[in-house]
This record gives structure tokens, sequence and C-alpha cells, in this order.
């Protein structure tokens, strides 16, 4: 039931029932408004839901009612029970990204709000929130600007900045697999950082850049692409593709034959993307932002069967972690403050260490003052075709602290302006 | 004179309806950004039915207008000048440029072709916004620029800090544009587009220049599409390349449909119950898609005159 | 001087030749008739008068000026204006609204987007005295759409004199009528003619409506001109029996 | 520098023959019912899932057989349930019919099959490259090529040669005669659906090996080949095939040089061909007006 191409079980009877499901449960709940009791500690999750990145978001969001069922379990937040709001902020409507948050803020009177996966949206909601002083935990956008130049001091950052990601992986690749570098480069803002992190540092080791490809978002063909990254022979082909265009870019590369010729390799990647791929495309060098098998970590196994309850059996990933961790950490931080002010829990927020069960990393595990990202560990390792377990598709090869492979704070371009 | 006074009626209520929005659209589990949206969309949609409406030429490509309007605006705030109404000004002009040259390429097409035209060269702009990074932010939108405080040379006006502020001055364009519009429709110019929607024929022989009407009626209804970007995009403090892809057109068309294309204010209505909808259903269920798809299926199989046609037929059995 | 001059004009469809070098000279104030069996060419013959079409070769002159490639909407500003065989008006507008249009329109006013007080009341006036000779005064706040055949295509004759036109160019204006409209209809048209003087051409099927009407009459039979001249010579002429009235008294 | 250059204009024949094979039955839709139909991409992510699911069971080989079939038997239900009751009405409706199922279909797709990237697995000796040379001639893109001309050499003969064929394309010139000469139109149209259906489902499936198999997986091809439609000439399918191979190739030599612009250049040439010559490259002429 948990994997093979049948496991939705497409028959008659499921379809049916699926029918039945859309149109019965679904076209109720609207009209049962669900009465949003006043003394609740809300907390709203602005995350995409449907289109490109709804894999992700739904992750997400799976980890951020895990973590509710748990802060309620415990007595909740100030004694209060804790509600989790979530809004679909579509993947790539950054106008109904800030309506949700207007109404989530606004209408709904949350006290936190978490998201997004879309970097564009996690700035843009995080004007929103910044402006309605709403303590705001961004999950998964991992564009530098959050935590850099355009920082708040009420934005807080879960999720690595791309630096961290390049730094983190650059040295082992140099090391083993060699020092002329080519990058296929999604042409928008993540892309370009990655780009420019890895740039930053093959001059510090003294390497050399093949050639670049500024490859469009949600490019389909990528042989053009490709056909240059050849032509230029390198010794790492890296790719800075994510999602789909990962997904799309590496099946290519694969069938191309480039993996035989070069290495290939790259920064963020994720469980989603793996699994999403053909078995022979799983390849190269990436960073994992966590990873779930980690067996001498404690916690890190309860942690995984919970998310399988909730999740169809299948294992936690990131996205799960950093909804599960900026959940928690709403919690951890009023309890211990015994308030909702956000400007007082910002306060406390900044240097704030997690505890190692909701870390669930080996190393320390806390929010950076003057930026607010948090410092996590990375994984570093490289993509298995097929792990012993069905799931285990990344081998960590190296663990690097996030404190290591972050830009000191005076280097972010992040200046935090408090409110009077 | 009955159906004049039952008119004045009519836009009196709506009048009133509109101006109070903000003190009772949380009764009905609205907020006053919300209100603001709706007002946005419909002047958008409204800006369409000019078109579709009281001209019969069916654009399915509006969204790329809206979205010049919105990155205008954004762009002059953030690269040329700090000032509000600068920005709106040159994200109508800019959008008036562009469709004027567009036009000209497309108003000998009809009907389903020149929908098709129209979505296609929209996404000329919206691949323009999408992929030119240095400029437009690329898929990260344009930010880094906010809604500016109106200088009246004897105080400022604060639009961007309150929602309800904000109302206002966007109900304050929104009287503007619909009042021209109005006009316009009741004018010797407005009665040669009815001419033209009821009977192109008829009209190019009764010596009305059909093409050259046609694309005046097509730059005036983008202009005012284009004010209603900027106003979308000074009410999110951002411009985003999804304003200008072709589900935001089909979005405005289904709002001028389901309120009623025949009728001046259907696509308020229409307007108003689409981005209701929109923002309750989809608070509802991951499945919202479904439900806005089957809404489209359900209008156009069932309610094809819209709302206002609806209370019309009712009115007049 | 002739008002329209029609030199030897042709116009083919692929192998076609609908039109075959036809040509035709009215005179101003003529009341004129083209017949001729199904498929003789009439429609195309009309449409390249009109502007519709345009020819294969010849030529097409309007008070001595040559019109072949004017374009339609130029041609009515030249004073030509003309109906369909298929009655095309405004169905979702009143009949008022009907007539406004082309009254505006021949005041110039297409392109205005406001109007002052005094030009809307002349507009109105203008529209009231074509209401009045027309008999559709009683139903000029109905939408055209809803009216009889027969008033609809009164409004229709009425859109074109709107126009103040000088040629007055009528497609089987009768087409698909009972008698009383047929009637009512022929009527309208000779009273347009009577009072102003107005030079017209038709094509009709009806020949009850063509000699009750014409003073001269053409028929083309397979695209050419088979025969010209007065209705009673036209009735007279064996040829035209033959090809055209022949058959039709048969089935008559 | 030629070299690349070549290997794009090779690579944009392939890009340009599956835009070709989506935009054929778009355009015979258009061309017979008058139907823009915007829900195109959402049948061909139902046939690559389709594909998907059956793949386990028939196999490679005969998911790409059956699939398309499937796809173009919802494509028939959804004609007679839906699209049927639009014709002859104005093309807004049908327009936002086909819309709204586009909506559906999506989230429908997303519904059943979850909303995470499916890996779809072709075999293996497709997967490779032929030559060292010209690695990006995989044995898949080549199998793509040759299918889509085999099966363009097929609709092309369909179309000259059965009665069914030869119906549909009279009816496109002239529906009213047809219908007068006692074809049933209801039923031509319904066929003629299912069929351009059935090209939306087979390059669903041929989708799924180049890309990652997700709900969204048509939205992006599904504007390249409308401009197909109008560079190839309204009416004129030849003309949407050769729409479709134009403008591959001219993406695929814009994204030598300038990657960013490699899509807007399609719709500039969309310009100019409507500037130029307004009824497209073979358009049939009066189709404009």
């Amino acid at each position: 039931m948990t994997d093979g191409p049948f496991s939705m079980k497409i028959n008659r009877r499921s379809v049916l029932k699926a029918a039945a499901a859309v149109g019965v449960a679904q076209v109720a709940a609207p009209f049962v408004i669900s009465a949003r009791a006043a003394d609740k500690v809300k907390i709203g999750l602005d995350d995409p839901f449907t289109g490109t990145y709804a894999e992700l978001g739904k992750n997400e969001k799976i980890g951020c009612e895990l973590a509710v069922e748990e802060i309620n379990k415990k007595g909740g937040i100030l004694g209060r029970e804790v509600e989790l709001l979530s809004e679909d902020s579509t993947s790539t409507n950054t106008g109904t990204a800030v309506q949700k948050a207007h109404k989530l803020i606004d209408r709904d009177k949350v006290d936190f709000l978490l998201g997004n996966v879309n970097s564009a949206m996690a700035l843009a909601t995080g004007e929103v929130s910044a402006q309605a002083k709403v303590l705001h935990i961004v999950t998964g956008g991992h564009t530098d600007a959050v935590t850099g130049t355009d920082c708040h001091w009420n934005v807080f950052r879960v999720c690595n900045t791309t630096r961290m990601e390049t730094n983190s992986v650059s040295q082992i690749l140099f090391n083993e697999f060699g020092k002329k570098w080519y990058f296929i480069t999604p042409d928008y803002a993540f892309g370009h950082t990655l780009q420019q992190g890895f740039e930053a540092s093959l001059k510090k080791f003294g390497g050399t850049e093949a050639g670049a490809s500024l490859t469009p978002l949600g490019t389909t063909d990528f042989s053009s692409y490709l056909i240059k990254a050849q032509a230029a022979n390198p010794d790492v082909i890296i790719f800075l593709t994510a999602g789909q265009d990962a997904v799309n870019s590496l099946k290519q590369a694969v069938q191309f034959g480039l993996d035989k010729k070069f290495h290939i390799a790259g920064a963020q990647q994720e469980l989603e993307v793996l699994e999403g791929l053909p078995e022979n495309a799983r390849i190269g060098t990436w960073v994992f932002e966590w990873y779930w098998n980690q067996p001498n970590v404690p916690h890190v196994k309860e942690f995984v069967a919970a998310i399988r309850k909730k999740n169809n059996g299948k294992v936690p990933t990131a996205r799960h972690w950093f909804g599960y961790v900026s959940t928690w950490t709403c919690a951890l931080i009023a309890n211990q403050e015994k308030t909702l002010d956000a400007v007082k829990l910002a306060k406390a927020l900044e240097g704030f260490t997690l505890p190692p069960e909701i870390a669930l990393m080996p190393d320390k595990v806390a929010y950076r003052a003057g930026d607010h990202q948090l410092m996590p560990d990375l994984y570093v390792g490289h993509a298995v075709s097929k792990g012993a377990v069905p799931e285990d598709l990344f081998h960590v090869d190296k663990i690097v602290k996030g404190t290591d492979a972050a830009l000191p704070v005076s280097e972010t371009g992040c200046k935090v302006t408090w409110p009077a | 004179m009955n159906s004049t006074l039952n008119r004045q009626i009519a836009n009196a209520l709506i009048w009133a309806l509109l101006l109070t929005m903000p003190y009772w659209i949380g009764f009905v589990g609205g907020y006053t950004s919300l209100a603001s949206r709706v007002v946005v969309l419909a002047l958008a949609a409204m800006s369409l039915n000019f078109l579709l409406g009281f001209t019969g030429v069916l654009s399915f490509g509006h969204a790329a207008y809206f979205g010049i309007g919105a990155y205008g605006v954004g762009m002059t705030i953030k690269y040329l000048a700090p000032s509000t109404p600068l920005g709106i000004l040159v994200g109508m002009g800019v959008a008036a440029a562009a469709a004027a040259i567009i036009g000209t390429l497309i108003v000998r097409l009809r009907s389903v072709y020149f929908a098709m035209v129209t979505i296609a060269f929209g996404q000329v702009f919206y691949f323009i916004a999408y992929r030119w990074n240095a400029v437009t932010g690329g898929d990260d939108g344009l930010s880094g620029w906010r809604t500016l405080p109106l200088d009246f040379g004897i105080g400022k006006l604060d639009i961007a800090g309150q929602p309800l502020t904000f109302y206002y001055f966007v109900l304050a364009l929104f009287a503007v544009a619909v009042g021209i519009m109005a006009l316009l429709l009741r004018s010797p110019f407005g009665r040669t587009l009815l001419a033209i929607r009821e009977n192109e024929r008829r009209a190019r022989f009764l010596g009305i220049p059909v093409e050259q009407h046609i694309w005046m009626s097509w730059l005036i209804s983008c202009v005012f599409v284009s004010l209603a970007g900027t106003l979308y995009a000074l009410l999110n403090n951002f411009a985003d390349p999804h304003d200008l892809r072709w589900d935001q057109s089909g979005d405005f068309v289904i709002m001028a449909v389901l309120g009623g294309m025949r009728s001046f204010w259907g696509p308020l209505i229409g307007a108003a119950i689409f981005v209701v909808l929109q923002d309750y259903i989809s608070s509802q269920t991951e499945n919202w898609m479904s439900f806005i798809g089957l809404f489209f299926v359900l209008i156009v199989l069932f309610f094809p005159r819209g709302v206002v046609g609806l209370l019309r037929r009712k009115a007049a059995s | 001087m002739s008002l329209l001059k029609v030199e030897q004009v042709s116009r083919r469809f692929g192998s076609l030749v609908a039109v075959d070098q036809v040509s035709m000279t009215v005179e101003p104030g003529e009341f004129r008739a083209v017949i001729g069996p199904n498929g003789a060419g009439k429609t195309t013959f009309f449409n390249l008068i009109s502007g519709f079409l345009l020819p294969t070769s010849g030529r097409i002159l309007f008070d001595d000026q040559d019109v072949t490639a004017v374009k339609p909407a130029n041609r009515v500003k030249l004073g030509m204006a003309r109906t369909f065989q298929v009655t095309e008006i405004f169905p979702e507008l009143s009949v008022r609204e009907n007539l406004r249009i082309p009254v505006e329109v021949a005041a110039g006013h297409r392109l205005k987007p406001w109007q002052s007080r005094a030009d809307a009341r002349a507009m109105d006036e203008r529209v009231d005295e074509l209401l009045q000779r027309s008999g559709l005064t009683g139903k000029a706040g109905r939408l055209a759409g809803e009216l009889s055949h027969g008033d609809q295509r009164a409004t229709e004759i009425m859109m074109a004199i709107a126009l103040n036109p000088r040629l007055l160019l009528l497609d089987e204006p009768t087409a698909g009528m009972g008698d009383q409209e047929t009637y009512d209809v022929t009527q309208l048209i000779r009273k347009l003619h009577r009072e102003q003087k107005l030079t017209v051409v038709l094509i009709e099927h009806d020949m009850r409506v063509v000699f009750h009407l014409a003073d001269r009459v053409m028929v083309l039979a397979e695209g050419q001109l088979l025969a010209e001249g007065t209705p009673d010579e036209i009735a007279a002429d064996d040829a035209v029996q033959e090809a055209y009235l022949g058959a039709e008294a048969e089935t008559a | 520098m030629t070299q690349l250059i070549l290997f794009n204009v090779f690579n944009g024949l392939i890009i340009g023959a599956f835009y070709a094979l989506m935009a054929l039955g778009l355009s015979m839709i258009l061309n017979l019912s008058g139907v823009i139909n915007f829900a195109h991409g959402g049948f061909l992510a139902i046939g690559a899932y389709l594909a998907y699911s059956l793949t386990p069971y028939i196999g490679f080989w005969g998911a790409l057989a059956v699939a398309p079939i499937l796809t173009a038997i919802i494509g028939l239900l959804v004609e007679r349930v839906l699209i049927r009751r639009l014709y002859g009405r104005d093309p807004l409706y049908s327009l936002l019919l086909t819309f709204g199922l586009a909506f559906m279909i999506e989230d429908g797709t997303r519904y059943l099959w979850g909303p995470e990237t499916l890996p779809f697995t072709i075999p293996d000796w497709l997967a490779s490259p032929l030559s060292s040379d010209f690695f990006f001639l995989t044995g898949y893109r080549v199998f793509m090529v040759v299918l889509v001309l085999v099966t363009v050499g097929a609709l092309f003969l369909v179309l000259n040669r059965t009665r069914l064929g030869i119906r549909i394309r009279a009816g496109s010139d002239d529906l009213e005669t047809v219908s007068v000469l006692g074809v049933n139109v209801r039923i031509l149209r319904n066929l003629n659906f299912g069929l351009g259906i059935y090209l939306a489902g087979l390059a669903g499936v041929l989708a799924a090996g180049m890309l990652g198999l997700q709900p969204t997986i048509g939205n992006e091809l599904i504007m390249p080949s409308f401009v197909a439609i109008i560079v190839g000439g309204l009416g004129s399918l030849p003309g949407t095939l050769l729409g479709g191979l134009l403008i591959g190739v001219a993406s695929g030599v814009t994204a030598v040089f300038f990657p960013s612009a490699s899509e807007a250049v399609i719709y500039v040439m969309m310009g100019l061909v409507l500037l130029i010559r307004p009824r497209g490259l073979l358009g049939e002429e009066g189709r404009v007006l």
C-alpha cells in the first residue's frame, strides 16, 4: 500500500468514493463554519496547497499539525488551546498570498504567522506581518533576502539561506570531484544567489568556472543547456534547479548520459524531488536540510513514527521538519516568556536554543541574534538510487554546522529596526 | 419612466453599499482589505465588460494590461520617483501604449480568434515580467517598494497605513473610472459600440468604420483595466507576474459573465461574488480549484446571462 | 449626369463566374429593379455595388467618382446605403436606438464622447420624424428584435434612410413576407422614393413589387445581363419570359 | 558555435513536433466545433497519469497504446455531457467552460494521484543516447519524433482517405452544407473531439517520459500550441504542423543566445505573422474576417 504506482488504488470504487468525498464532504464543509473560539491561541499558516509547490506546502502543514497536537497535549500556549488556521497561498499568485496573510491577521487575529514555501511570498507576507506587528516564522523560502537585506524585527526563518547551503557542500566538491565547475542555474533570485555562493567558494579555493547556463524557471526542455554544459567539459556540473525544474533537468541529464562523463552535484536537494525521479536519475552530491534516517540522534525515531501515522505511512522530509520546528518555536517562546506580545517574543527568540526533542539534530540549534536565521545542521551527502529501505534515498556523508556555513551577520545585509 | 426610476434606485443602492462596505463586510465574514480587493477587481471586470458586454468583442488577455499597470506603478515608485499618483499615471500610460500597438494588430480578428490572439499576446507581457529578472524581479515579483502617502501640498494622506483609508482611496478612483465609462456608453460613440455588438455588418453599412471603433473601445477598456492593476499592486505593495497570466484574464471574464455582461453593474456583482466565494472556499478546502472550475461550468450551463440577467427575467415575468 | 455607373464588372469565385461583365447606369431619381432567377448573380452584383465584395474586374463609379475599391463605411459617407436580404438590425436595442445610431453617424457624431443638449434634441427630432414617416412611432420603445417581420424591415429601411443617402440599395425587401406585410413595405418604399426623389436600386423576387415600383428593370441570368427596359418592355420580352417569367408563372 | 546551433535546431524540431501534436488536436476541435479547448493541457495530464498507473500492469508499450484511448473516451464523454450543449452559442461560453474544466482536471488529478511528482519510467534502451557525439539524441527523443511523424501521417491519412476524415474536413470548411447533405453533425463533432483528445493523451504519455509527472504538466504546453495554430494559419492542419515545428526551432535557437527570451520569441513570431500575413502561413483566405 505504501509504494508502487497503484498505491492510490485507482479503481472504480475509489474513484466513486473520491467523487463522493469531494462532492459531499467538501461541499458541506464550507457551510459549516467552525466556531473559532476567542480564547484559543491561533497560529496561521499561509502556504501553497495547490500548484507546483503543493506537495511542499502540504508537508509543512502536516509538520505544523503534529506540533499543534503535541503542544495541546502538553497544555497548549499559556494554558490555552492552540489552533492552526491554514490558508492556501497558491504556488504562484503572490497577490493571493498577501490577501491570505491579511485575512489571517486582520480577520482571524492570529497570534503567529507561518509560511511560505515560495520566497517571493515569504518576502511579501513578511511586509504584511511586520506592518501588523505579528511574529512571523518563515518556513521554507530560501532566498537570502528574508534574513538579509529585507529582514524585519518580527521575521524569523527556520530553513537555510542559500549561502549556507553552498558553503556546506563546496569544500567536498572541490576536494573530491574537481575544480572546474559548470552551473545550471534557474533564472531567478534563488538560483542567482546559489550560484554567487558557489562562485565565492570557487574563488576562495582557486577553482575555475567553466560556464553557466541561466535556465528560465519552469523550463521543460533542458537540452540546449545540457548541450552547452557538455561542450564546456567541466569536472562537475552543478544543478541549482529546484522542484519541478530539478526533476526535469536531472531526468534529462541522465538520459543524455551526462552523469557518466561528469560529476553531478548541487546545493539544496529534497526528498520530494528524489522520490519524483526515476531510479537511474537519483544521483549526485547534495545538501539536505534535515534527514529522517539519523539513527544516533535521539527523538528522531519518535518523530518519524508520528509523521508516518499522519502521512500515509511515508517518512518525514525536511518540509515536515520546517513546519514542526516553526510551530513549536511559537509555543516554546510564548510559554517561556509568558506573553503573546510580539516584540517581547521576538527579542527573546534572538539566540534562543531549541531543545533536542524539537531540534532533532546532533548539534545545538539556535536562532541567531541579528538576522533571525536559525542555525541548524546541514546534511551533505549523495543520492542513492535504491536504499535499504525504500525511502532511504540519501546517504549522509558529512554534517556541517550552520554556524560554520553561514555568513557572519555583518555580511548578510540585515539591519533589524525594532518598533519604537 | 418607471425604468429610469428603477435604475436610479439601483444606482443609489449600489453606491450606498459601496460607501459603507468596510462597515458591513465583517458581518459576512470579510475584512477591509477584501473589500478593497472586491472594488479593484470589480473595476477590472467592468473595464473588460466595456469591450465584452458593450462592444461584443471577447478578450481573454486583459490580465496583461492589468499587470502592466501593476508593474508600472511599482517600477515607477521603485526606480523613477517616489510618487504614487505618478506611478498610477505611468502604469496607465504604458498599458495604453501597449494596448494601442497590440490593438492595431488584432482588430481585424473576431470571436474565438480574437480571444485566442489576445491570450497569446498577453503571454508576451507575462513572459517579460516573469523572465526579465534584473528589472521586474522575475518570478520573485517586484518588491522593495511601497505605497507612498499622497502629498497634497498642504498635507499628506497616508493611504497605505490604514486599510480603511486605502479602501476609500480605491473607491474614489473607481468612481471616477466607472463614471467616465458610464458617460461614454451613453454618448453617440457608446451607441456605435452597441451597434457593433448587436450587428457588425449592419454597423459597417451604416458607415461606422468598425475596426476603428473596436480599436478605441479596446484601448479604453485596457486603460481602465490597467488602472485597476495599479490599484491592485498598491493594495499588495507588490507586483506579481501572475497578475499578467491568462488565468487571471479568465477570472475577469467569469466575473463579467457571472454578474451579467449586458448590464453596467453586472461585473461588479460578479466580482463581489467571485472574490468572496474564492476567498471563502479556498480557506475551507484544498480542493477549491475543483469548486471554482465547477462554478465556471455551472454558470455557463445554467446562468449564461448572469445574476442581473436572472433578476431582470424575474422582474419581467 | 448619371448617379451610378457600373462598367463591365465581373466577379469570380474560383472557377465559378457569378457576375460576368455586367454594366448598368442609374440616373438620379430613378427607381431601378434588378431581377433574375435564383443563382443569377443578383446578390453578388449587389454586394459589388455596396462594397461588400470586390470585383475581379471592371469599375464602379458613383457620382463620377471611382468607388470600386472603396470600403463600405466610406461608401456610406459618399451617400450609398443598403439593406440586406435577411433583415440586419440591432435586435437588443429599441427601435428608437436603432434609428438614433444612423442619425448620429449621418450627423458626424459617431466619435463624440458627449453630446450637447441642443445636439441631443436635434437628434431626437430627426428620429421622431423618421419614426413618424414609417409609422413606427407607437413601437419606438420596443426592442427591435421583438417586432414583427414587416416592422423589422421597415426599421431597417428607415435606418438606411436616416443616413440621408443619395442612393438606396434594397436587397429583396419583401423576402419571406405575407401579403399584407409585402404591401405595407412596398407602400413605404414607394412613399420614400416619391417624397424625396430618392434614387433606388432594388433586387426583388416578387414581380408584383417590381412592376408596382420600378421605372426600369434589368434582368440577370447566369451572371450575365439578359435584358433591360421599362417594366412593360421586360414583361413583353420573349427571352425574359423564357428564362424567368415562364418558370415563375408555372410555379405560381 | 555552428555545431551548437545545429544541435539546437535539431532539438527544436523535436520539441516542435511535440507542440504540433498538441496543436493538431486543438486545431481540429477549433475548426469543426469552434471551441478553443482550454482543457487540452488537462487531458494531456490525464493521458500521462493513466499511462503511469497502467505501466506496472501492461508495461510502457501497453500504456502507450491504451492510455490515449482511455483519455479519448473521457474526452468523448465530456463532449457529450458538457461541450455539446454550447455549440452555436457565443464562443465565450465554451471558452469559459473548458477553462473551468481545466481547473477541475488539474485539481482532480491532484486529488487522485497526489501533488507529488511521480517517477515515470521508460524502457532502459530508450533512455540512453544513441551516440556520444550527438548525445542529445536519446533513443526516447528519436522515438518521440518518429511516433509523432507516424501519428501525424496516420492522421492525415484518416482525414484524407476515410469517410469520417473527409466529413470532418468538409465540415470544418462548411458545416451547414455538410449537415444538409445528411451527415450527422453531432456524431461527427463528437468523434472529432475524441480524436483531438486522443492526440492530447498521446502527447501526455510522451511528455511523462521526458518531464516530471505533476498535475500541472500540461499547463506550460498549451500556450505554445495556441501560437502554433495562429502562426500556421487558422483552419489549416498542415499549417498547424508547420507552425509547431517553426516555433520549436525558434525557441531552441533563441535558447542558445538569450535563454530568458526562449518563450517570448514564439509570441514575437506570432506578432510578426499577424502583422505581415494575418491569416497565418498556410491559413485559408477569409478565415480572418
